[in-house]
């Protein structure tokens, strides 16, 4: 019909729940059927629009006051959630703090909660840390139609978390504790903290001031959207979206083609068939999300099938192999980006040069070790005082399986290297996403393959991530570098651009320095829609299982 | 008396993967009407083949090659040359003017259908037109069978006509119209617990609805002798219908068989490789070797002045009642049929086999009036005997 | 005065039949139940009876074949003492060097002989258990072995299915003398054998037994055959031994009732006038419920009351005649007067 | 009978036990990181491992963890698929009809399609119908199911744009999620519902989503049905009781459907339960092609993605299912065939 | 005392088992299905044994890692380098269908001996003599037999990590059930055979009961089901591969081609017959190669009916 869309892609939606969802596929449910305060403005990441708060909060107009420790937030009034409440100050404070109190294991709280109460979480070691319901309950107060946060710090990215993450999202206080949510009250909080998987009481229902409600979820078969009545903002033009689960490439590609969907999911190896296709627009959107093959440089020796015999003996590499920047910079030079963007993309990407991709603020161009097999063959002859160069060695490079890209690379890299010296041996392997996860916390991975997404729009989620010792991947390549930790530590509040610019400035440097790592790509998403749809807004933080459908419009 | 089965030069061949078996080859008998044969051999000799090709129902892969069985069911009658008739003509003939009996009453009987419907079946292959007249008189007389009685009656006058009408094919075809016959077929079981119970089996309104598991072998022989009786046969072949069971209960049967000859059937072809059997119920015998018959005549002339080389050799081995000294044996065994001796199929084993025994295979030869024999030493023996 | 070889006391094989929920035990088929018999020396005794009487499962449980279920089975070798083969497990009797003196002929030539061996292995295989041998020995033993059953040295490098019944029969007996064996139990030899042949088997077997001293059990309903072969006939009826002795006696004087009933079930091949026939009624009960008494009772034409109450046990009427039977005096009249049979010759 | 019942009833009992110790014991080969890892949906999460293992006690011994989960189980609890993002039980009725669907439009016909060419071919031995069917047959088994769906798939719905994949278009999807009042989903499957509802048009278009799947699981499945058939026909066209049938005047298509036919039918029901264990693979394949939301996609895709309170669930209920239909085939076996009594 | 069969006089000085072999062998090729199976096996022994020459590696340590040219996702169409064109990846899939020869081998080598030894054994020990061992491995066999092959499998195969050993194993693992039953009924049928109570009777040890009488008469249904086997556990290992737990990208498997071509089945809209080479090459080659042991097991169903078999 005219006013349906129907999106056929491949991911599945875990919850609804705002403060446990911490996928892209809840995400885009979740911030079509409710609102947080403040969205994104267009295609900018670092410009905001007001939904449910009037103004976005600055220095300029007051919203921003206490050198970045107090938020205020002016309410929208005349909006009616779904069920036909009222949105109120009280909706939205209680909303907030709902979130954090909930804080489920593994959740997305971890950004509000280093904002407002310095933790990552209301637990330490699987028990309640004293008081912190109490900080949490104190941070938020309602003045008015406004709300106020009081930060301990300040948190420069505190803007964008409240746009992007589940942070913000706005809950109807009195639906919300009927149907089992947090009632409110310091004392009982613990009793909400932590659910276990499938109990959060939101899980499966909706009631959102947004634009659409749910009017089906069938599980990894299809969501159904259908226009809300009460929008307080303009009119969708789409009445009714379908978004349908269909993992089949070959599947999904017909129903594109006989215009049974409106858009599919296109994977980047899948390009070159849609490109050709008639009555189709295509949007290929970078994102704010790296992906890049890392070193560690300390494997866990332990019963670890990749590292062969663990010695520099020919049969395998010693755990600290990569410990020495010769092996490092060998491998980087080992690294045909040309031919990477040219095969693998289809020309279709960039490659940045540190892990503050294109996009972010501060964002520096570094040099790069470029692909010259004689260079790489030198360094592997400098590295480990010669020893790798005549002995040889044995290893296992991993990908996880599916991501035909990673993969790709992870091949190019053990190719390369293998044809410098005969006695190099690389297998290249994959393994199931999740294992992968687990096996390379544990160390397990001489090199490791893998992307982050942004959180929210800043330096400090990519540069910290992965440079610092307490980063997530930074901890899992062994590297460290006192500077870089410091850097990172001081860079993350401070509010001056200027000397934030400096301190990224300089650790972007240090990863060329430093070479812990690669990037392989900054990911491209690629939108293919019927040509008679109208309306897609690319976004560098929207990734291509988003739509936000009161933009589209279908004729 | 008249003849009313000659077969002539029936030749039969099974081809299996080791060749083909030339189970019969110009293979000739007669049966007069209203006579007991007794036909003899030893197992594998090509008895069953013999009256399975009589009556064309041989398994695959067997192959009826040449020769004719020409039946004449009145004695005075044209006979037909059964291996000529169509086989839809074939079909009317069995089980109505020939039926049969078989070797293994447990093999011979539909495990899975009652033995009722099984007896039943006879009549509804041949009598429907005879008991649908039946019913249809019935009805005219006033007797209901339900509410469907002028279905039946409609659809019953057509098959009283003709059971083949077109009408009554495309009917069954049908849903529940296809229950035009059920008169019928109640009216066909009646007739088959009837004559189950002339066999002699207590019960038979019990029995009809049991399936042939349930019942022990003499009684199963009996149901096969029901089927086989139950359209009154102008011949009836009884294909070993003893050889499996015990000595009591053979006797049982053997005295039914008597029994019944005497009452109505007109003439029995038995089949046996038991000397004794023939000896007492038959009045006339074939002896059969590998395919061939060898001897044929009144089983008096035949045993006791057999001519055939093998035929007295068979009777010499069989331990009798009084047997004395040693028992004589024939030599070696039975050949086997896809590459089977040349000439006389004996001679292999024929104490007295000369050159000629090898390559000619010998004419059966009315030596003795009513006693025919095909060797070539026949002629000296009678020589002797005369 | 004969040796005995083989002593049944109330030899018992019941084959359990289960059924319930639990599949327990709920019955038994008394196919053999409690049965007595002597077995001398170098005789060649017969069995006959109705199918499903017992006669194989005698066979069997006296060689342990099918270990019995109850009563004893001794065995007297020619030299020390007596042994209860019942109780015996078959090492056992391997180890007390025995096993292979009880052996066994079956009816079908063809099931019994592997049909992926070669005769000489099928021979040698008894031999082999028994002494070791040379290649060169082993052969002349065998070949030796079949030239006593009438085949040679060709046949020795053939399969089983090479050769006709009559042969595989051949077979059968020399693999059972192989082992050099004092008694064999003759399962139905013959029955499976075309009649031409059956005479050579038989004229084979008694052969044997006179030149190797052997003892028979021969197991058969042709009585002909049996009459044949046998020196001395147990008659066999759902389970018991109903009346033995000698083979001449039985046919010129045969006590019970259903001796009678089987004697006049033989056709004669000698054309005879009609014959007079017992015809019993009704069918063999089930072993297992047998009758109560006497078991021939529901069909025996003579029952009167005793018979469905007591079991009548095997008396020695003298000239080691044996029978069971209430009214074993008084059978012969009632034959005569209610069929008019006098005599089976 | 009775006893036999229950019997089989015990039986399914232990099987269900044993399934679920072997299924678990497979599953607790893993080491307890990588059992959280299920639980894990973005790498971000990954941090918590440690937390979600100590949380889900995973660490703990085999038999405490079995211990726990029977205990859940016994409250009815089957555990959190993620998958379906729902517990199991209540995924396992979003997923169950979808499959129950296909099935119910292939079975049939594979039963009535491999009785019917297996007869054919079996009484007409070696005719060119014979020869034909067989090696369809022949190829069929031969062919990957999935790489036969696909084709289908390109042939069907690529070039002719008919038949397309999934289980219901999406207008008529629509209208029934709109209306929940107007469509009561009795029984889960579109193509009855739709009947029951009186909507025809629903009832349709589920069925043109069915084809495919429906062929491609009845031509995976019919191939050893009518293998089984034909050898069967063929054996009982021989047997004795066929001759006897004959002498009493029987003609051919008597004998071979009143006399043969059921008999060879016996052969086959021995073989019903692998035809249902097929059916449960072949659901595998057809599900994940055609996009239909069925047990078998459900599998697949818990396999993919270490969804191991699905994997536990869905060989238990497999489990189930195999036993009660072997039960039922074997009460079938008793019916067709006189000569078997249940004890 | 001669048998008449003309064959034994004509043959009598072969060895009878070589007689039998070219019986049995006579047997098996009359059936005009089987030559073209064999023929087609043949052909695929040749492929496998001649690997190397065919389509040499290019690492020695590696030859079953298809080699390629670039990165490409989109396949390139047959041409004088890659004369079967490049699937996805741009591996070559002339190499990948000449070494995938290699590895069909072995899945079906692997899990039909692995599952054939397995249940041979056991199915003989538990058939022939009866009791505990018995009934707990009938009971064990219940448990396992009510799951379905790939269901099972994939479990396995989940629990023990993906990878192309792991689905040969699970297969195995699975498959052993049908030896185990097929081979204990049969033993149980020949354990009550007159032949065997005979060898009893003359004090023959077990163990040579089982391994001269037992083996050889029960080991032919196995023989033809094995046959069967190494076909469809190739159709089975493809189908993991399928949903996504086989071998990696790259590996020289067929199941792996195709599940790698699926994506590239239905071609452009103006050209949708554009990739048909990355299914054809390696989806013929399952098909074929199924189809060659499919119809020798058919043919030696055939030879070794017992109820044909001669007498
Ligand atoms: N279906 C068949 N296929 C191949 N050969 C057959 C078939 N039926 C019979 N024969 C062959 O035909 C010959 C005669 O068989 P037939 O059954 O007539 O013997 P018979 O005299 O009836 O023996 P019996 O006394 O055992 O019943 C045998 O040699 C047998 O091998
Ligand atoms: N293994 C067994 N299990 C259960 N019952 C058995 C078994 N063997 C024999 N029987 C039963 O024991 C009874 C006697 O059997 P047996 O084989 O000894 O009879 P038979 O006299 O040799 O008969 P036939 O003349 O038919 O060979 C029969 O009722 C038979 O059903
Ligand atoms: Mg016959
Ligand atoms: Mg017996």
């Amino acid at each position: 019909p005219k006013d349906t869309f129907v999106f056929e892609s491949y991911g599945t939606v875990r919850t609804l729940d705002p403060a446990c969802a911490y996928d892209v596929v809840s995400h885009q449910r979740i911030m079509n059927i409710y609102e947080s305060l403040i969205f994104f403005d267009g295609s900018a990441t670092d410009k905001f629009a007001p939904v449910l708060a009037t103004e976005v909060p600055s220095v300029e107009n007051g919203g921003i006051r206490d050198e970045g420790k107090t938020y205020e937030f002016k309410i929208r009034k005349g909006v009616k959630f779904h069920n036909g409440n009222d949105l109120t100050a009280e909706d939205v404070a209680y909303s907030l703090k709902r979130h954090m109190v909930v804080d489920q294991e593994g959740g997305p709280m971890w950004m509000m909660l280093e904002a407002v109460a310095g933790v990552s979480s209301t637990r330490k070691d699987g028990k309640i840390i004293d008081g912190i319901f109490e900080t949490i309950d104190k941070s938020i107060d309602v003045k008015g139609d406004s709300v106020i946060i009081h930060l301990p710090k300040p948190f420069p990215p505190l803007l964008a978390v409240l746009a992007y993450s589940y942070g913000g999202v706005i809950l109807d206080k009195e639906w919300t504790m009927a149907n089992g949510g947090w009632d409110g009250t310091v004392k009982n909080a613990a009793k909400y903290n932590g659910p276990a998987f499938g109990a959060e009481p939101l899980q499966k229902i909706a009631n959102g001031t947004g634009p659409y409600k749910m009017v089906k979820w069938a599980p990894s078969n299809e969501f159904i959207f259908q226009r809300s009545d009460n929008y307080w903002g303009e009119k969708p033009q789409l009445n009714t979206a379908i978004i349908r689960y269909n993992k089949e490439w070959s599947s999904r590609k017909l129903a594109l083609q006989n215009g049974d969907a409106d858009r599919v999911t296109v994977d980047a190896q899948y390009l070159t068939e849609v490109q050709d296709m008639d009555n189709i627009k295509l949007f290929s959107v970078p994102q704010l999300s790296v992906t890049g093959a890392m070193f560690c440089q300390k494997i866990n020796p332990e019963a670890n099938p990749n590292i062969g015999s663990g010695k520099l003996d020919g049969e395998g590499i010693p755990s600290d192999f990569f410990a020495d920047i010769n092996v490092r910079k060998a491998f980087l030079h080992a690294f045909d980006r040309q031919m990477y963007i040219e095969d693998v993309w289809n020309n279709n990407v960039t490659i940045p040069t540190t892990p503050n991709a294109k996009g972010l603020p501060y964002s520096k161009e570094e040099p790069v070790y470029e692909y010259d097999l004689e260079k790489a063959a030198e360094c592997m002859k400098k590295a480990w005082g010669g020893k790798v160069w005549e002995k040889g060695f044995k290893m296992v490079i991993t990908h996880n399986t599916g991501n035909a890209q990673r993969e790709a690379a992870a091949l190019m890299i053990a190719e390369n290297i293998m044809s410098l010296n005969p006695k190099f041996q690389i297998e290249v392997r994959n393994v199931d996403w999740k294992d992968y996860n687990v096996a390379y916390r544990k160390f397990q991975y001489p090199l490791f393959i893998i992307g982050w997404g942004a959180d929210y729009p800043d330096p400090d989620n990519f540069l910290t991530t992965f440079m610092a010792s307490t980063g997530v991947y930074g901890k899992y390549m062994g590297y460290k570098n006192e500077e870089v930790d410091k850097l990172a530590r001081y860079a993350r509040f401070e509010i001056d651009p200027e000397k934030r610019r400096d301190a990224y400035y300089r650790m972007q440097d240090l990863w060329y320095e430093d070479a812990p790592g690669v990037i392989l790509y900054q990911k491209v998403d690629h939108f293919a829609y019927r040509s008679n749809i109208d309306g897609f807004i690319p976004h560098p933080m929207l990734d291509h299982e988003w739509e936000n459908l009161k933009l589209l419009k279908k004729n | 008396m008249a003849v009313l089965l000659k077969a002539q030069d029936l030749t039969t061949n099974f081809y299996t993967y080791e060749g083909a078996v030339k189970a019969l080859d110009k293979f000739s008998l007669s049966i007069d009407h209203g006579c007991t044969f007794g036909l003899v051999g030893e197992s594998g000799c090509g008895k069953s083949v013999t009256v399975r090709s009589m009556l064309r129902v041989i398994q695959s892969p067997g192959v009826i090659e040449g020769g004719k069985v020409l039946f004449s069911e009145k004695a005075d009658a044209e006979p037909v040359d059964l291996l000529a008739l169509t086989e839809e003509e074939m079909e009317s003939v069995r089980g109505d003017s020939i039926s049969m009996i078989f070797q293994e009453p447990n093999a011979a009987l539909n495990p899975v259908i009652t033995i009722g419907d099984q007896v039943a079946e006879s009549f509804l292959f041949h009598r429907v037109a005879e008991m649908s007249q039946k019913i249809c008189d019935a009805i005219d007389s006033g007797e209901s069978y339900g509410l469907l009685t002028p279905y039946y009656r409609a659809m019953l006058g057509v098959a009283a006509k003709n059971p083949k009408a077109p009408l009554l094919k495309f009917c069954s075809q049908v849903p529940f119209l296809k229950w035009w016959d059920k008169p019928v077929k109640k009216e066909a079981l009646q007739r088959a617990i009837k004559i189950i119970g002339k066999l002699g089996i207590a019960n038979p309104e019990e029995i009809v609805t049991r399936y042939p598991h349930n019942l022990s072998g003499g009684m199963k022989q009996r149901i096969v002798i029901a089927i086989a009786l139950a359209c009154h046969p102008t011949l009836l072949i009884a294909d070993e219908a003893t050889s499996n069971l015990d000595v009591t209960v053979q006797a049982q049967i053997l005295q039914l068989l008597n029994d019944l000859k005497k009452e109505s059937i007109s003439s029995i072809l038995l089949i046996t490789h038991d000397l004794g059997v023939v000896a007492e119920t038959c009045e006339k015998v074939g002896v059969m070797y590998a395919g061939t018959l060898c001897e044929t005549g009144d089983v008096k002339d035949v045993f006791s002045t057999p001519l055939h080389p093998y035929t007295q050799a068979l009777l010499t081995s069989v331990p009798k009642f009084n047997q004395e000294g040693e028992l004589q044996s024939i030599e070696g065994s039975v050949p086997n049929l896809v590459n089977p001796p040349s000439g006389c199929r004996f001679h292999p084993r024929c104490p007295k086999a000369m050159d000629k025994c090898s390559t000619d295979k010998p004419e059966l030869k009315e030596l003795i009036p009513g006693h025919l024999v095909a060797c070539h030493h026949a002629d000296r023996v009678i020589g002797g005997l005369s | 005065m004969k040796k005995k070889i083989i002593e049944l006391k109330g030899l018992e094989k019941h084959y359990p039949v289960f059924g319930g929920v639990l599949k327990r035990q709920v019955n038994s088929v008394k196919a053999l139940d409690g049965i007595d018999l002597d077995i001398y020396r170098g005789e060649c005794l017969g069995v006959v009876g109705e199918s499903g009487c017992g006669k194989t499962t005698t066979g069997k449980a006296i060689i342990n074949l099918h270990a019995p279920t109850g009563g004893e089975a001794i065995y007297y070798p020619e030299d020390g003492d007596p042994m209860d083969l019942a109780k015996m497990s078959n090492r056992q009797m391997k180890n007390a060097g025995i096993r292979s003196r009880l052996q066994m002929v079956f009816q079908d030539p063809t099931t019994s002989l592997n049909p992926r061996m070669l005769i000489k292995h099928i021979i040698a295989e008894p031999i082999k258990e028994q002494e070791k041998l040379s290649a060169r020995e082993l052969e002349k033993k065998i070949v030796s072995i079949l030239e006593m059953v009438g085949l040679s040295r060709m046949h020795l490098m053939r399969y089983p299915h090479e050769f006709s019944g009559g042969q595989r029969q051949r077979i059968a007996v020399a693999r059972a003398i192989a082992a050099s064996p004092e008694f064999i139990v003759l399962d139905e030899p013959t029955s499976a054998l075309d009649v031409s042949v059956q005479a050579q088997i038989l004229n084979l077997l008694d052969k044997l037994r006179k030149e190797l001293n052997l003892t028979y059990l021969f197991v058969t309903h042709h009585l002909l055959v049996v009459k044949y072969i046998s020196t001395r006939i147990a008659v066999m009826y759902l389970g018991k031994c109903i009346e033995t002795c000698p083979t001449d006696e039985l046919f010129s004087n045969p006590l019970h009732p259903y001796t009678h009933a089987l004697l006049s079930g033989i056709p004669n091949p000698e054309v005879a006038a009609e014959p007079n026939r017992i015809v019993l009624e009704g069918d063999v009960p089930s072993p297992l419920n047998p009758p109560s008494g006497c078991r021939f009772h529901t069909r025996c034409p003579f029952c009167i009351d005793v018979c469905s109450r007591e079991e009548p046990v095997l008396l020695d009427v003298g000239n080691d005649h044996k029978v069971a039977c209430h009214r074993q005096d008084v059978v012969k009249e009632l034959v005569k007067e209610k069929f008019g049979i006098e005599g089976y010759f | 009978m009775t006893a036999y019942i229950i019997r089989r009833l015990l039986f399914l009992v232990f099987v269900l036990f044993g399934v679920s110790i072997l299924i678990f014991g497979l599953l607790s080969t893993f080491s307890p990181e990588r059992r959280a890892a299920a639980y894990v949906t973005t790498p971000k999460q990954a941090e918590n491992i440690p937390l979600i293992i100590q949380k889900y006690g995973l660490d703990k011994p085999f038999y405490v963890q079995y211990g726990k989960w029977v205990e859940q189980v016994a409250d009815g609890n089957l555990g959190w698929s993620l998958v379906a993002a729902r517990p199991v039980a209540q995924a396992f009725w979003n997923y169950f009809p979808t499959t129950l669907e296909l099935n119910l439009f292939a079975s049939p016909l594979v039963i009535i399609v491999g009785i019917w060419l297996g007869t054919m071919s079996g009484v007409h031995r070696d005719s060119f119908f014979d020869h034909s069917t067989r090696i369809a047959a022949i190829v069929g088994w031969s062919l990957p199911t999935f790489l036969f769906a696909l084709i289908l798939l390109m042939v069907f719905y690529g070039y002719l744009d008919m038949f397309s994949p999934g289980i219901l278009s999406s207008d008529l999807s629509l209208w029934v999620a709109n209306n929940p009042d107007k469509f009561v989903r009795y029984t889960g499957m579109y193509s009855i519902d739709g009947l029951l509802n009186g909507r025809l048009d629903i009832t349709l278009n589920a069925l043109s989503h069915l084809v495919l799947p429906v062929v491609t699981q009845v031509i995976v499945v019919v191939a050893l049905l009518m293998r089984v058939m034909r050898s069967g026909m063929i054996e009982e066209m021989n047997k004795d009781y066929v001759i006897t049938a004959k002498a009493k005047g029987a003609d051919f298509k008597t004998i071979y459907k009143k006399h043969a036919k059921k008999n060879a039918l016996i052969p086959v029901i021995t073989v019903a339960g692998q035809l249902v264990a097929l059916s449960m693979e072949g659901s595998i394949a057809v599900e994940v092609v055609f996009n239909r939301q069925g047990m078998g996609w459900w599998l697949a895709e818990s396999a993919t993605q270490l969804d191991m309170p699905v994997l536990m669930s869905v060989c238990m209920f497999v489990g189930l299912v195999f036993v009660t239909s072997n039960l039922i085939i074997d009460i079938m076996y008793a019916y067709v065939d006189p000569r078997i009594r249940l004890h | 005392m001669e048998t008449s069969t003309a064959m034994t006089a004509v043959q009598a000085h072969e060895h009878p088992r070589l007689r039998e072999l070219k019986f049995t062998l006579a047997r098996i090729f009359r059936n005009p299905s089987a030559v073209i199976g064999v023929v087609l096996l043949s052909f695929f022994i040749g492929v496998a044994i001649a690997a190397p020459y065919i389509a040499p590696p290019k690492y020695a340590h590696a030859p079953y890692k298809m080699p390629h040219k670039g990165f490409s996702p989109t396949p390139k169409a047959p041409s004088e380098r890659f004369i079967m064109g490049t699937t996805s990846g741009q591996y070559d899939i002339f190499y990948g269908v000449v070494w995938g020869t290699r590895t069909a081998f072995k899945i079906g080598l692997f899990v039909v001996g692995i599952a054939g030894f397995v249940g041979i054994t056991l199915g003989v020990l538990a058939g022939y003599y009866g009791g505990w061992f018995d009934e707990f491995l009938m009971r064990f066999v219940d448990i396992v037999w009510s799951i379905p092959l790939l269901v099972l499998a994939m479990t396995i195969v989940v629990a023990f990590g993906r990878g192309l050993e792991n689905i040969m194993i699970a297969l195995a693992l699975v498959e052993w059930r049908w030896y185990v039953r097929v081979i204990r009924s049969e033993v149980l049928k020949l354990r009550n055979q007159e032949f065997v109570q005979a060898a009893k009777l003359m004090g023959v040890s077990d163990c040579k009961i089982i391994l001269r009488h037992i083996l050889p008469n029960s080991i032919y249904p196995v023989l033809i089901m094995g046959s069967m086997d190494m076909g469809s556990m190739v159709i089975s290992a493809s189908f993991m591969s399928f949903v996504g737990l086989g071998a990696p990208k790259g590996y020289a498997d067929w199941g792996q081609m195709v599940a790698l071509a699926r994506n590239y089945i239905v071609g452009p809209s103006n050209d949708p017959l554009q990739f048909w080479y990355t299914i054809f090459f390696p989806g013929i080659c399952i098909i074929l190669f199924v189809l060659a042991w499919n119809l020798l097991g058919d043919a030696l169903r055939d030879a070794f009916d017992p109820k044909l078999r001669r007498r």
